[in-house]
């Protein structure tokens, strides 16, 4: 796609989007939504500009290890985590009472490991949403100069 | 009780369903697929459930949109 | 630090899914670990199913509240003698199957795919170690999920086309059956206000007179969700293909196993969740036994006329997942036991016949049966142990399948059901004569085509049906123990 | 409903089930809606009897529900109640969630590199 309409629309809309996304990953404990909504969005805001641009402005902006990294990642920290817990000696995947720090209620640090969840689970979608994404398309492309 | 935007809203979201089913035309299809999930999402939230209408908004409407888009550029457009 | 053994169950899991996460990222930066990383996390799964097994039988069933929430606020794990049952089938099976598949995979499939078959193979595992034990319905139902996904991506994962057709129509139906699952769960979560199974299993007496109606549904829904994923008779479309098509080890895994994970989550939820009264008002467990009576006659009836060797296995699982549920639906304390002994040998002997043919095909390329004339003489160990396997399919006394088939006869004349019991005899008839022309032929027929190429057979895939031969005779022999822990299962549910 | 009416729409719908065999004709087309016809019936039946939506009487409102919701900022900190429910109190669910994703993830990728 060569549009300098959308491309400038899209260079100045993609930051407040990914801020965005970003707000609502942190502020999963907060407001509502959390790491799959905020993640989703994100994602959205890196597959909008694969689509605007092309496929290589995206994955320089986001390499295929690095997607790939952040999106076991996430879910390995999720796991991760829950085995502290069980280290300090309480079940998994417990929070308040295997000593996590809630911190007074409303900050931004607050609520212990649900904090860190959240930003696990935005990690992990926003890389989902990006892998799928340049994966669908890649082959297509291959596909399509193979023909 | 039901007022009369939700009834709209409603009305709204079983024309968008069998839209889809019926649209030849897939392009056409995850676009009004892509609709029905905003209006999903409308109707989440005036039922006091923020946080899935963002999710709603997000995935169906957004990401879901592109994936099926993505998808009919690999495969055919029309059914 | 306090880590005693209540932890493991979840540690099973969670270990299986961290295995499961780190595959690809190892996959990609060191090649070689992958293969041993597979191949630990389901040996800790084995021997963790082992000792759980000890200890659950030694101190008796155990809860776990996951985050330390008691059950009515959190999820809870229920490591009772049927979980741990469940668990150890799935293990030492899962671990055969990925040793044996190590050699026939890198030969089928392509390489960069290996990765992500190990992959979704361990969360395959750890989604069924996560039905085994859970306690609580949307949990089962999240992993269900799971599993249902996984299955899919290990059949379509081969190169070839109908692979590709086989798993989307898994898939489809599988989805289905995914979504009567959630619905049912959430109209038992709309007239009770709990997930947990215990808690339903309390509260559903007292509003049974309330809502008749979401209850009989819930049933319906979820007796076609747990039928279409179990392949229960008349919802067993996919199986054939699907099963077919697969690579050997999935083959294995997806007969043996997963089919039997839904029918032990079907055993859960319904005489765990539901309380007995209701049963006696609607007559959906006879439904059942009708249904599973027909899958048991018509999966005999047309694996014999299939001329594919894999896709005669998959027909006879048709009938063999029959029994099962023909346990379960007579809901009485042998037959429900047999059923349950059935998920194990069935599951060995299942596994071992495909594993067999698995060989067969890797090494001959032959997938006919009329195509397997002498061949006892070409591979004689491999044909020795199908032999085993087809002798413990038919019931010969002395495999386990003859304990199973006799557990749910006497189950049945417990019941007064003497009908029944002339169904297992004809199905086992049916058996042999489908089972039996295979191996005479193999050892006894003559050659009539030219010399056969026969490519060198790995040890490891050969050890590992060896081991499954092996273990048909021991418990066939010797099945005293695992009906004596059997016992105190059912005894538990029931 | 009553037990016998059970029973033969099991038998119903089980036969319907066995005519799905029969090629594309104006039977089957027929069949194929006397059997949507029912479990539509069934379920707005179904949907008929439930509990008034948004009741307070409903069995959903019961301890958990009260928990949740007045105690959830003591037990965890998270002013946003839901935020409390999916990442604390039934996090294992959540986690299954991530998995069922990344399942997708490489179900598809598998795919597409086979393929």
């Amino acid at each position: 796609m060569e549009d300098l309409l959308v491309r400038i629309i899209c260079r100045l809309v993609v930051p407040f989007v990914q801020l965005y996304g970003l707000y609502v990953i942190t502020h999963g404990h907060l407001s509502p939504g959390g790491g799959f909504a905020g993640g989703a969005i994100v994602g959205a805001s890196m597959i909008l500009f694969a689509l605007a641009f092309n496929l290589e402005a995206g994955s320089r902006k986001l390499s295929h290890d690095i997607s790939l990294l952040m999106e076991s990642g996430g879910a390995i920290g999720f796991i991760l985590a829950g085995f502290v817990a069980m280290l300090l000696g309480q079940n998994f995947l417990t929070n308040k009472a295997a000593g996590f720090p809630l911190g007074v209620p409303g900050n931004l640090f607050s609520s212990g490991a649900i904090f860190f969840f959240s930003v696990a689970i935005g990690f992990k979608v926003g890389s989902t949403m990006c892998t799928l994404f340049y994966n669908l398309i890649e082959g297509s492309d291959r596909h399509r100069s193979s023909e | 009780m039901t007022t009369g935007i939700e009834i709209f809203l409603l009305t709204f979201l079983i024309v968008c369903a069998v839209a889809v089913a019926y649209l030849k035309d897939l392009l056409s299809a995850v676009i009004v697929f892509g609709a029905y999930s905003l209006i999903m999402a409308i109707n989440w939230q005036m039922l006091g459930a923020p946080d899935i209408a963002i999710t709603e908004a997000a995935l169906g409407a957004g990401v879901t949109t592109f994936l099926f888009i993505a998808t009919i550029s690999k495969t055919r457009r029309s059914e | 630090m306090n880590l005693n053994y209540e932890h493991l169950p979840v540690i099973i899991v969670a270990l299986l899914l961290l295995a499961a996460f780190l595959e690809p990222i190892v996959y990609r930066h060191k090649k070689s670990w992958a293969a041993p990383l597979v191949i630990a996390s389901m040996a800790f799964f084995a021997l963790s199913s082992l000792y759980l097994m000890a200890a659950v039988n030694y101190h008796g069933p155990f809860n776990y509240y996951l985050g330390g929430w008691a059950p009515p606020f959190g999820i809870e794990l229920e490591i009772d003698y049927l979980a741990v049952f469940l668990l150890l089938t799935f293990s030492v099976i899962g671990l055969i199957a990925i040793v044996y598949g190590l050699q026939d995979l890198k030969h089928g499939l392509k390489d960069e795919v290996l990765g992500w078959y190990f992959t979704l193979y361990l969360l395959l595992m750890a989604s069924m170690a996560g039905i085994s034990v859970t306690n609580d319905l949307f949990n089962m139902y999240v992993f269900v999920e799971i599993s249902a996904i996984s299955a899919c991506a290990i059949i379509s994962i081969k190169e070839s086309r109908e692979c590709i057709e086989a798993s989307l129509k898994y898939l489809i139906l599988s989805t289905l059956g995914s979504g009567c699952i959630l619905l049912a769960t959430a109209m038992l979560y709309m007239i009770t206000g709990h997930l947990n199974i215990g808690y339903l299993n309390d509260v559903l007496p007292r509003v049974m007179s309330h809502y008749p109606n979401n209850i009989l549904i819930s049933l319906g829904f979820f007796v076609v969700g747990y039928g279409v994923k179990a392949a229960l008779f008349p919802l067993h479309v996919w199986l054939p293909d699907a099963h077919t098509a697969a690579p050997s080890p999935s083959s294995a895994v997806l007969s043996g196993l997963v089919i039997k994970v839904y029918a032990a989550a079907f055993l859960k939820v319904f005489l765990k969740a539901y309380p007995r009264e209701i049963f006696l008002e609607i007559p959906v467990m006879e439904i059942v036994l009708f249904l599973s009576v027909l899958a048991i006659l018509y999966g005999s009836i047309v694996a014999m006329v299939q001329e594919d060797i894999k896709k005669m296995l998959a027909y006879s699982s048709i009938a063999q997942i029959g029994y099962v549920f023909l346990g379960f639906s007579l809901m009485g304390q042998r037959a429900v036991a047999g059923g349950l002994l059935h998920i194990f040998n069935h599951a060995m002997m299942k596994s071992m016949l495909f594993l067999a043919a698995g060989i067969i095909i890797y090494s001959t390329g032959i997938r006919r049966i009329r195509d397997m004339k002498g061949l006892g003489v070409k591979l004689p160990l491999t044909m020795g142990a199908f032999t085993i396997g087809a002798l413990s399919m038919v019931g010969i006394p002395g495999t386990n399948g003859f304990i199973s088939k006799w557990q749910l006869a006497l189950g049945a004349l417990d019941l007064g059901r003497p009908i029944i019991v002339v169904v297992i005899l004809l199905s086992s008839l049916l058996n042999c004569l489908y089972y039996m022309p295979i191996v005479i032929n193999a050892f006894f027929g003559v050659k009539g085509e030219p010399e056969l190429e026969i490519g060198k057979v790995p040890g490891v895939m050969l050890y590992s049906i060896l081991f499954l031969g092996f273990g048909i005779i021991f418990f066939g022999i010797y099945p005293a123990p695992l009906l004596a822990f059997l016992q105190k299962t059912v005894t538990a549910i029931l | 409903m009553e037990v016998n009416s059970l029973t033969a729409m099991a038998i119903l719908v089980l036969a319907s089930y066995i005519f799905f065999y029969l090629p594309a004709s104006r039977l089957r087309g027929v069949l194929v809606l006397i059997m949507l016809g029912i479990i539509g019936y069934a379920l707005v039946a179904t949907v008929a009897e439930m509990p008034t939506f948004g009741a307070s009487a409903n069995p959903p409102h019961n301890e958990v529900y009260q928990r949740y919701l007045h105690q959830a900022v003591e037990d965890t900190g998270a002013i946003n109640a839901i935020a409390a429910i999916i990442t604390d109190y039934r996090a294992f669910d959540t986690l299954g969630e991530v998995t069922v994703l990344f399942t997708a993830i490489a179900a598809a990728l598998s795919n597409l590199k086979a393929h």
